[in-house]
């Protein structure tokens, strides 16, 4: 198809489906009116069976924990996908990072933005400790967390050079985070099981006093879990494009012309 | 459901009613730019606007958890991918 | 308002999509393809919310004030999650592309292939 | 509480978790890394096995953490393992050790990760097929994905692996968002999340006897993304673009069970939701049979014209999920029960194609059928195995390929649709054809070389050996794993009493009832009742005649392609040139066409259901 034959065949196409989906979101009880019954049960049952005052945490690492961990092993899988496709290869070598700037427009890091990176470090990583340790009381939890960590190492990149943020972050150590978190997460599960529950099944004590920090058991210990997870596989993520931005190629086509 | 609790956290409802009609003209806007911006840098940056709208109104929406993922991830983290992937692209067609 | 959020989605994924078909450079494709995605996110929450009512969290409202619902905000969450995850691959199977190719035009690149 | 389900899925994940952060321990120690990888794979299997045996006489349900439901509303999430559900994980387990045993010897230089996206992609298949929660099935469907598009794209250093994966990627992400909307959509009027509770839940909402415009809406979206996975027209574009470059072990995951897993779960979502409130109408069963029919057919003339291997067999698969859909779509017992079997057999028989494909690929270093002509004589076990396997999927009796096949058959006879055996038998034809015509020519060196279409060599070309070592033989653990599944696929077809057992789960699946029953009160149906009563199972004179006829068409049209020139019949058939750039333009590889097709695909089937059914 030519690009302007597809347009208008997409535009025609796209016309029905829009109005065939308009006709289903017609049916809904309109917005404002949520009919229950799944999220309502849950916010009269919740405080009280977890401990957790925050009530989508509770879904998240209780009620549909198991979502959860499908969802963390989609972002383990996806930084092992990422670290496979851009894995080195024969025929590449690293250039140095002056090197490869002297051949871009991006302007190399000023002072200023060193500084204020720099000064930015600290409370992102506080933060992150935080948003990951305060999933059952607030709107925050171990994924929120775990970004805002990795933020913070890429601020270390940003305020310093890549070469101190490989020292920061070795592939190795990164990659052993990323399982301790993934399969901590998953060991909790088991853990259920050993004891002839089900998997998954919050076996600590609640704690007494609801919305405190050491209540609502494994929510609050599957939290931390995720929390390392995601900021190891994000870190992953960033280093490898990273790498590949410093990366030179010897040969084939569409080769650098320098 | 008739509603009369009151909260800290309530908002006048014909307030909010505003307040969610703004967003959503302004996310529905936000998207429309993104797909129409093609030169790929400026798109990242209406892309991490476009972020940005979202959270507030995923905020107007009562739903602080998402607004918090929503800024980390789709105003920042991605972005950033998105631009490191750029710089890469645009160094090999130097 | 009633079935206003909804046209919004219907919209935002629209134009994601066009994006898609109409796009000639992958990174622009990728990240239409975000704005497809965050079609969803607008729908669930849309769904979930409750005229009036508070966000789900019990720590200084009593239990039993009307809330929105908290399982749309956790399939969100998740969906959020999907979208970097997604991305991130996508992003690198571009950059390799680009290495490969010397170009990121979706139709050239089936060219090229041979 | 019997707590393997959950097991077979998380025992992957741990492992993958272990292998990763082992990493540096393991990198160097080839045989440890994959000897638990496999390991992992046979432990799973034998674990699918004995929940497929225990859920038999009842569906085994599962809550996570523990919270069962209370008055009819579910809390958590629940896994509900039939004996159709399980048999089908079992079966992508077998094919996933069989795959990692076959690339023992395969990948030279293998890193982790390899083992590492395999485990998880175990993981997803399991849990999209156990999982008794619509949203728990994005989430595995999701996981799924990830790794199959990492994976297709193991060989980044070559052209051919990142487009296809960037195509896979791309549609099948569309299709799980597509996915996902429907999901809201259907949330938004039940609040539930629970198959078995949202089923109920929109069966009562349904007054005026039919279904409103949310029901079907939603029903469609949520099937687009399991259409887009199993590669129905408009939809398979994609297939053939993965399938061609992606490691030769991963195609027999694709093509074996992921396409047909995308098809479970149509009917999954089917008979676990929809179907009471859509009222299992005559409609229904048009709208799937004109989609199954359009693909099988499509796919056969695709594969026959193909000349790389790995993309002939790859279409030989989307004419097989045309059937597949067929067989859904006739919503009888018997006709599911036959799907089963056929899936089952076709998998076996199609990966150990493919693991015969690799072993050519290993020894002589391309996958063109023209230039391969008559140059893999001297691999004899090769040739038996591939021949013996181009016959199963021919419908040859004896293979569960033939069972199935002949079930399916009985029951459209018993709807009044005997037709479809004709188009069926059509596309068994073509795509046996194609597959012995390879088995014939390229191990026996029979009649000429096929013609050398200049596109087809290029996109062959691209395709070079993924071994650099130990070339010169055929290592034992290439060698054994087709073998094995081309056996156990007969084994299967001989099976005494199959066919009972097997409309007997069919049934269970089938009855919605029960399911619910079984799902949020506890409870057990001793007797299911589908929407149509079982059939017999015996196989008549005319099914044999049928299963060898098909078998013999196949045969004769590959002698007749290979000896085409040197009959005076056949000599002036040449393809027609505007049929191939017909086939060009539809299987374009860009991706902007692709999506096109979706959307527009989607509008037209939405149209007709909104036709129909409303």
């Amino acid at each position: 198809m030519t690009p302007g034959l597809r347009r208008w065949v997409f535009l025609a196409g796209m016309a029905g489906l829009a109005a065939f989906y308009l006709w289903g979101l017609h049916g809904l009880p309109g917005f404002g009116r949520y009919p229950g019954p799944y999220g309502d049960l849950i916010n009269r049952i919740a405080v009280s069976q977890t401990n957790a005052t925050g009530v989508v945490s509770a879904v998240n690492f209780e009620y549909r924990g198991f979502d959860t961990l499908g969802e963390e092993f989609i972002l383990f899988a996806a930084a092992t996908g990422v670290a496979t496709v851009l894995r080195r290869l024969r025929g590449e070598r690293e250039g140095s990072a002056e090197d490869e700037a002297a051949g871009r427009d991006v302007p190399p890091t000023s002072d200023a933005v060193r500084q204020v990176a720099l000064l930015l470090t600290g409370p992102a990583l506080v933060m992150g400790w935080y948003l990951a340790s305060h999933a059952q009381t607030s709107p925050s939890g171990g994924f929120q967390g775990g970004v805002v960590l990795a933020t913070a190492f890429i601020l270390i990149y940003l305020a310093g050079q890549f070469l101190a943020f490989e020292r920061f972050s070795p592939v190795d150590v990164t990659d052993a985070v990323e399982a301790v978190g993934a399969g901590g997460f998953a060991a909790i599960g088991l853990a259920g099981v050993a004891m002839g529950l089900s998997f998954l099944t919050n076996f600590l004590g609640l704690g007494t006093i609801p919305g405190a920090v050491s209540s609502s058991g494994t929510i609050a210990l599957i939290s931390f879990f995720v929390g390392m997870e995601v900021a190891a596989a994000f870190v992953l993520i960033v280093s490898e494009m990273l790498d590949q931005a410093l990366l030179l190629r010897a040969t084939g086509p569409g080769g650098r012309s320098r | 459901m008739t509603l009369a609790v009151v909260t800290p956290y309530t908002v006048p409802a014909g307030l909010m009613d505003v307040l969610q009609a703004v967003l959503l003209v302004l996310v529905a806007l936000g998207a429309t730019a993104v797909v129409l911006t093609r030169a790929p840098v400026r798109q990242v940056i209406v892309l991490s606007v476009y972020g940005l709208l979202l959270a507030l109104l995923f905020l107007a929406f009562q739903a602080p958890d998402v607004t918090l993922s929503e800024l980390t991830v789709g105003a920042i983290v991605l972005p950033l991918l998105l631009l490191l992937g750029l710089a890469k692209v645009r160094s090999r067609e130097k | 308002m009633h079935i206003f959020p909804f046209i919004v989605v219907v919209w935002i994924l629209a134009v994601g999509l066009y994006g898609v078909v109409t796009s000639r450079h992958l990174m622009h494709l990728i990240m239409c393809l975000i704005v497809v995605q965050s079609s969803t996110y607008v729908l669930l929450l849309a769904v979930g919310y409750r005229t009036g009512a508070v966000a789900p969290y019990f720590f200084d409202v009593p239990v039993h004030t009307p809330a929105v619902d908290p399982v749309v905000q956790a399939l969100t969450l998740t969906d959020v999650v999907v979208e970097a995850a997604v991305t991130a691959l996508l992003l690198a199977f571009a950059i390799q592309a680009h290495k490969r190719f010397g170009t990121l035009d979706p139709q050239q690149l089936v060219q090229l292939k041979g | 509480m019997n707590q393997l389900p959950v097991l077979a899925v998380v025992l992957p994940l741990i492992m993958a978790a272990l292998i990763t952060g082992l990493n540096p321990l393991l990198r160097s120690r080839r045989r440890l890394l994959d000897g638990a990888a496999i390991a992992t794979g046979a432990v799973v299997a034998a674990m699918l096995v004995a929940v497929t045996v225990m859920a038999a006489h009842g569906d085994e349900v599962y809550w996570f953490a523990g919270f069962r439901p209370s008055h009819g509303v579910a809390i958590g999430i629940d896994f509900t393992a039939g004996p159709i559900s399980a048999g089908l994980a079992c079966l992508a387990a077998v094919l996933v050790t069989a795959a990692m045993t076959f690339s023992w010897r395969y990948f030279d230089r293998v890193a982790t990760y390899f083992h590492v996206l395999m485990l998880t992609f175990l993981a997803g298949l399991v849990g999209f097929c156990l999982t008794g929660d619509i949203f728990d099935l994005f989430v595995w469907f999701e996981l799924m994905g990830v790794s199959a598009y990492a994976l297709t794209a193991y060989r980044p250093e070559e052209r051919g692996p990142i487009q296809g994966a960037l195509n896979f990627a791309i549609t099948n992400s569309l299709g799980a968002y597509l996915s996902l909307s429907g999901i809201a959509l259907i949330y938004g009027r039940t609040g539930a999340l629970n198959m078995a509770q949202i089923g109920a839940s929109i069966a009562r909402h349904d007054r005026a006897g039919r279904p409103d415009g949310l029901v079907i809406v939603a029903f469609l979206l949520i099937i687009a993304g399991l259409l887009i996975k199993g590669a129905i027209v408009p939809f398979q574009l994609w297939l053939a673009d993965a399938h061609a470059v992606a490691p030769t072990p991963l195609c027999v995951l694709f093509s074996g069970v992921m396409v047909e897993l995308g098809l479970y779960g149509v009917a999954r979502v089917y008979w676990s939701m929809f179907g009471t409130a859509l009222g299992h109408r005559g409609a229904i069963t048009g709208i799937f049979l004109a989609l199954g029919l359009l693909t099988a057919v499509v796919g056969a003339v695709f594969c026959f014209r193909e000349r790389h291997l790995k993309r002939l067999l790859a279409f030989s698969t989307v004419s097989h999920a045309g059937i597949f859909l067929t067989g859904i779509a006739l919503l009888t017992p018997l006709g599911l029960a036959g799907t089963a079997v056929y899936v089952a057999g076709h998998a076996l028989v199609k990966a150990a194609l493919f693991l015969c494909t690799g072993i050519i690929l290993h020894r002589l270093g391309s996958v063109n059928e023209t230039w391969l002509h008559g140059r893999a004589r001297h691999l004899r076990a090769t040739g038996v195995v591939f021949t013996v396997a181009a016959f199963g999927l021919a419908d040859l009796p004896l293979f569960a390929t033939f069972a199935g096949k002949s079930w399916i058959d009985a029951s459209a006879g018993g709807r009044g649709l005997a037709w479809i055996t004709a188009v069926l038998i059509l596309s068994s034809i073509l795509v046996g054809g194609a597959v012995l015509r390879v088995a014939g020519g390229v191990f026996y060196g029979l009649g000429d070389p096929p013609a050398e279409d200049p596109q087809m060599a290029r996109e062959a070309s691209e395709e070079t050996s993924e071994t650099t070592s130990g070339r010169s033989r055929t290592p034992m653990s290439m060698i054994v794993p087709p073998a094995v599944l081309v056996l156990a696929a007969i084994a299967i077809g001989v099976l005494p009493d199959l066919g009972t057992a097997v409309q007997a789960a069919a049934l269970r699946f089938q009855d919605q009832a029960a399911y619910n029953s079984a799902v949020l009160a506890g409870g057990h149906t001793a007797h299911p009742a589908g929407v149509f009563p079982p059939e017999a199972t015996g196989f008549t004179a005319a099914d044999i005649v049928a299963g060898i006829g098909t078998a013999a068409g196949a045969a004769i049209l590959a002698l007749g392609a290979l000896y085409r020139r040197r009959l005076p019949v056949l000599r002036g058939l040449r393809p027609r040139g505007s049929l191939t750039g017909l086939v060009q333009a539809f299987q374009s590889g860009v991706i902007n066409d692709y999506v096109t097709w979706i959307v527009i695909g989607l509008a037209c089937i939405g149209g007709a259901m909104a036709l129909a059914l409303r």
